[in-house]
């Protein structure tokens, strides 16, 4: 969880505000605070406005920032708040148990589900234990085989993106990365039980879409979806590893982008000053969200929900041309 | 396809429960070797209080604990041909199997019983591991099957409780080939849809783990089970050379992706009805 | 259930074939460094006669090398929109498009034909590494989708020669998305029971490589072939340390189990027609 | 291949015999031959004799030699004889390829089929590199993908067992040994297509089973197949390795034995003097009653085929009880 708040630079403006208005409050004993009421009162009404002009308009760069924003909600916030009787199941009973993945079973407002999500940790120790969210093979093999025990029992699978990619390195090719990932999408077509994927932060590439070759497709507001970083980009296409900022536009990794695109199927609006400000707010507007879809999935069959993937997937980027 | 809504009442005899005979006065823990009243074992589940170390829990005391109100009804074991191969080491098979069945009061390792578990009508098999080891030969084979067939026919899950040391030497190749009868038994609950949870318990090895312990829809193991398919043994003189620390122990398994949880013995009975409640409320098609 | 039995011949326009433009004089090997004559390499199939190094064999010139006689029809190059993102780097996107379409002769970087291939009728997708490295945008995999599709209507097998770089960043997320709709491409073949083969030719990486060119039936890879999810120089600057010899090679994949066989492309048209000649003589149901 | 000829110590008086013939047949010259031949005829007839008395009626142990013995035809070489354009397949797609078991698609007599089989290697070299035919867990997730892939395709399998037993070793309990033989047992019940399993030489414990949840189950008549070696049931049950040969005995483990127990189907019979003296026209045979079967299960539908495995394995060690 947050401990403590951490602003992005260009939260300054109201990082600043809010500073002073801490020592306002702190300052002075009870007696005296009501001379401060009204100068707090103002302070905050400020800070509340420029929290909106910031957050109505941020640009690209600053949603990357925003997406990975280390108190933003990570895929246990989630489980925890939204989950009763979660049942965390581990491994792909073939190799071992990446933690990069988490996943298992649970009830979502009475329905029994099956979530899976990228985790990337919240301190240094559980980064390392979860692999700062970035998963191996058997991350990817896990989380098909929990898709394969959804399916059979008939449980909706929700899935929770937030990855910066999945792991470069050598135990990752030589287990069979790319097949990992390969499988583990097309384990999603082969479902005939509702299959929902959220954006929460960071949908990094091959190692996002992985679980999220999904019915709906949904993102936070101020997450991002992308087939490369900015950095990877920058350095690739401006050989200048600062134009991250040109690449983050470039790329048009937005959620009001894909929006756009028709690649997603709604924004979930993150409270004024983003999720990492209103944890719970958002983790619960989410929870509303995905319910509304899920709802709308369990009207169909189990074929047709295959089917509706199918078309999802085929139609998609086949822009009317002019 | 949900269980649940299809659960109808077998009708078989009406649930008969046993009273244990009390507990020796003083065990011994076998890990921290504390010595702990028999009673307070018994009332703790036979997990040391001192140091959480699994003891083994004897098949009737399994099911007493994981039944609702200890109550079920057995189901008849499966007559077998005994001793199918006139068996004799230095001992005959036929006489381990009569001191083993005086020792236990089971006719055989496996023992399956039917019952409501967290309201759940639910089958549970159970392995008795001081009956000759806990091996599986055809008795428990076909014991097991015939758990299965009961599961599919009254539309139930079904829980087995692994503790083995591996195959029935004493009937050959008829003990391997219930590896490929209880896989089978596995397979007709999987076309059903009617989960299937294994429990591994210290120990379960063997052919007993190369078959259907291994294949459960979820797959829960007590701590510091050991959970081996070959000997440490054995193991240990190919390569000549010592094992890593917690090596086959449940720990161990769950790191490398086998196993799926490992539940304390005092929750298991709330996680396994937990997983029912979960597997059995499912998405019905076209609601 | 039998794709052999049931082909028919898409009614289409006849087949054409094209004569490539005489090669250049000399040609340098990249890994043994000898010269080679130009029209020697192209008889050799542009593997090397010193070495066997495998160059890169164009498009055009792999589907005269694979179909019966270089007889075959393309299929027609989907349309699609062009530079959704809008995008510019240094350069303009449209303009690499035009450059590269300019210098391959070709509209993008994936083409596909169908005909005969030892009398079994066939689509062959071939990836063009020369157009933007062979990375994968919306026409690459609309291309790769249509293919499948089309082989489906025509109860056909499916031949895909990988050659990428890997997604086509320039469309952005538009190009991730690629990675799922080929990998439901080879969905819809497999949900037909229709073989669909992966060749792996050097390079094969990123995105392709974790979506259909992992997915074959069958995994053919050329000798030498680079594949690989991560690419090299990333890895080695996360782990700081040398990779090991033939670190994402093709027999190095073979090792490790991702690769069924390699084969020399001097025998691959022989190897492909007898795997076709495999998956087409199925055991018929209840013949 | 075998290249020279090893003899096992109960096949002592044979051997003398054949030497004492190689002898006369290289000691003397044409003309003196005809002088010899008499002599030689003589002997070889006693050679015949003795192999048939020795031949038909081994010893359960003496069964185990010859089910071991080197120059016994190996997989590869059923597959080299009997195979028509043979691909050899590699790989589980997950982590290796364990040669220690091998197989790929060919055709078998004009029918294409999957072939699987242990192998074990004929020299030192090609022992390490097959793994003394001991599969690790990639080498039965290889096989249970090959089963897969032919299920798919309707392609008929057919499985060789010769295998001491599953890998026993640190990387295979690590990788789910245990899983990996369930699995690829399990796979074997799911199947569509026909699948015949020949026990060619040792048919080890779970390692052998896992090839082996087959529509037809065939032995030569030399091969062995046991639950526990031999000398694991002598060190285990008498505590003395010595044991070996009433532990062969007890364990009933030969062709013969199988058979009465309704556990397989057919002994193919093994020409006078064993495999590893007529490896060609053992191949053959065993062509011949593989065929014969593979033509029966054709005549089944594939639910037919699944349901034939299903009774099979149902109904087997139920003896009738007096
Ligand atoms: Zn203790
Ligand atoms: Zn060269």
């Amino acid at each position: 969880m947050a401990d403590k708040t951490i602003y992005l630079d260009f939260e300054e403006p109201i990082y600043k505000l809010e500073s002073k208005i801490q020592e306002l409050k702190s300052c002075c004993d009870d007696k005296l605070a009501k001379d401060f009421n009204k100068e707090i009162a103002n302070l905050e009404r400020k800070t509340k406005r420029l929290l909106e002009e910031t957050y109505t308009k941020l640009t690209p760069w600053q949603k990357v920032c925003v997406a990975r924003h280390a108190n933003r909600p990570h895929s246990i916030d989630y489980i925890h708040a939204l989950i009763d009787n979660f049942m965390p199941m581990a491994g792909d009973k073939l190799f071992g148990d990446d933690e990069a993945i988490v996943g298992g079973m649970g009830f979502f407002k009475g329905q029994s589900v099956m979530i899976i999500g990228h985790e990337k940790g919240h301190d240094l120790e559980s980064r390392i234990r979860h692999g700062f969210g970035m998963a191996k093979p058997e991350g990817y093999r896990k989380a098909k085989r929990l898709m394969e025990l959804a399916n059979r029992f008939g449980l909706p699978i929700i899935s929770l993106v937030d990855t910066a990619g999945a792991f470069p390195g050598i135990e990752g090719e030589e287990r069979g990365q790319a097949e990992a990932i390969a499988s583990c999408i097309m384990e999603g077509f082969t479902l005939n039980v509702p299959y929902i994927a959220v954006v929460i932060g960071e949908g990094g590439s091959g190692g996002a879409i992985a679980i999220a070759s999904a019915n709906r497709i949904l993102m936070l507001e101020h997450s991002i979806y992308s087939v490369i970083s900015p950095e990877g980009c920058a350095s690739i296409l401006w050989r200048d590893g600062a134009a991250v900022k040109k690449a983050a536009t470039a790329l048009h990794l937005t959620a009001q982008d894909l929006y756009k695109f028709g690649v997603i199927d709604e924004i979930i609006t993150e409270p004024l000053g983003g999720a990492h400000r209103f944890r719970d707010e958002t983790i619960e507007r989410t929870g509303e969200v995905i319910w509304k879809h899920l709802a709308e999935l369990k009207k169909m069959t189990p074929e047709e929900l295959a089917k509706d993937r199918e078309n999802k997937f085929l139609t998609m980027t086949r822009f009317e041309l002019k | 396809m949900n269980w649940l809504l299809d659960y109808v009442r077998p009708k078989l005899s009406v649930a008969k429960t046993e009273k244990d005979v009390p507990d020796n006065l003083w065990d011994k823990c076998p890990q921290c070797d504390a010595m702990v009243y028999g009673q307070e074992l018994a009332k703790n589940l036979y997990v040391c209080p001192h140091c959480g170390y699994h003891l083994y829990l004897r098949p009737r005391k399994r099911l007493n604990m994981l039944f609702d109100n200890s109550e079920y009804t057995y189901l008849e074991t499966p007559q077998v041909k005994e001793d199918p191969l006139n068996f004799r080491d230095t001992k005959d098979y036929r006489t381990k199997l009569k001191s083993a069945r005086e020792k236990t009061k089971f006719d055989e390792a496996f023992v399956a019983a039917y019952g409501k578990m967290g309201g759940h009508g639910v089958v549970i098999g159970v392995m008795n591991f001081n009956f000759i080891g806990g091996s599986m030969g055809i008795a428990v084979g076909e014991g097991i099957v015939q758990a299965a067939q009961f599961a599919v026919k009254h539309h139930m899950p079904l829980i087995l409780v692994t503790a083995s040391g591996g195959a029935r030497m004493q009937e050959g190749i008829l003990s391997l080939m219930q590896m490929a009868r209880t896989t089978l038994a596995i397979k007709l609950l999987k076309d059903q849809r009617l989960p299937y949870i294994a429990v591994l318990t210290n120990p379960t090895t063997g052919g007993v783990s190369a078959s259907f312990a291994m294949l459960g829809d979820v797959t829960v193991a007590e701590p510091d089970a050991l959970i081996a398919f070959a000997g440490a043994r054995v193991i240990k003189e190919t390569i000549k050379a010592d094992l890593p620390a917690g090596f086959q122990k449940a720990e161990y398994l769950k790191k490398h992706g086998m196993v799926d949880m490992i539940v304390n013995r005092k929750e298991l009975r709330e996680k396994l009805i937990c997983l029912l409640n979960l597997l059995g409320n499912t998405f019905v098609k076209g609601e």
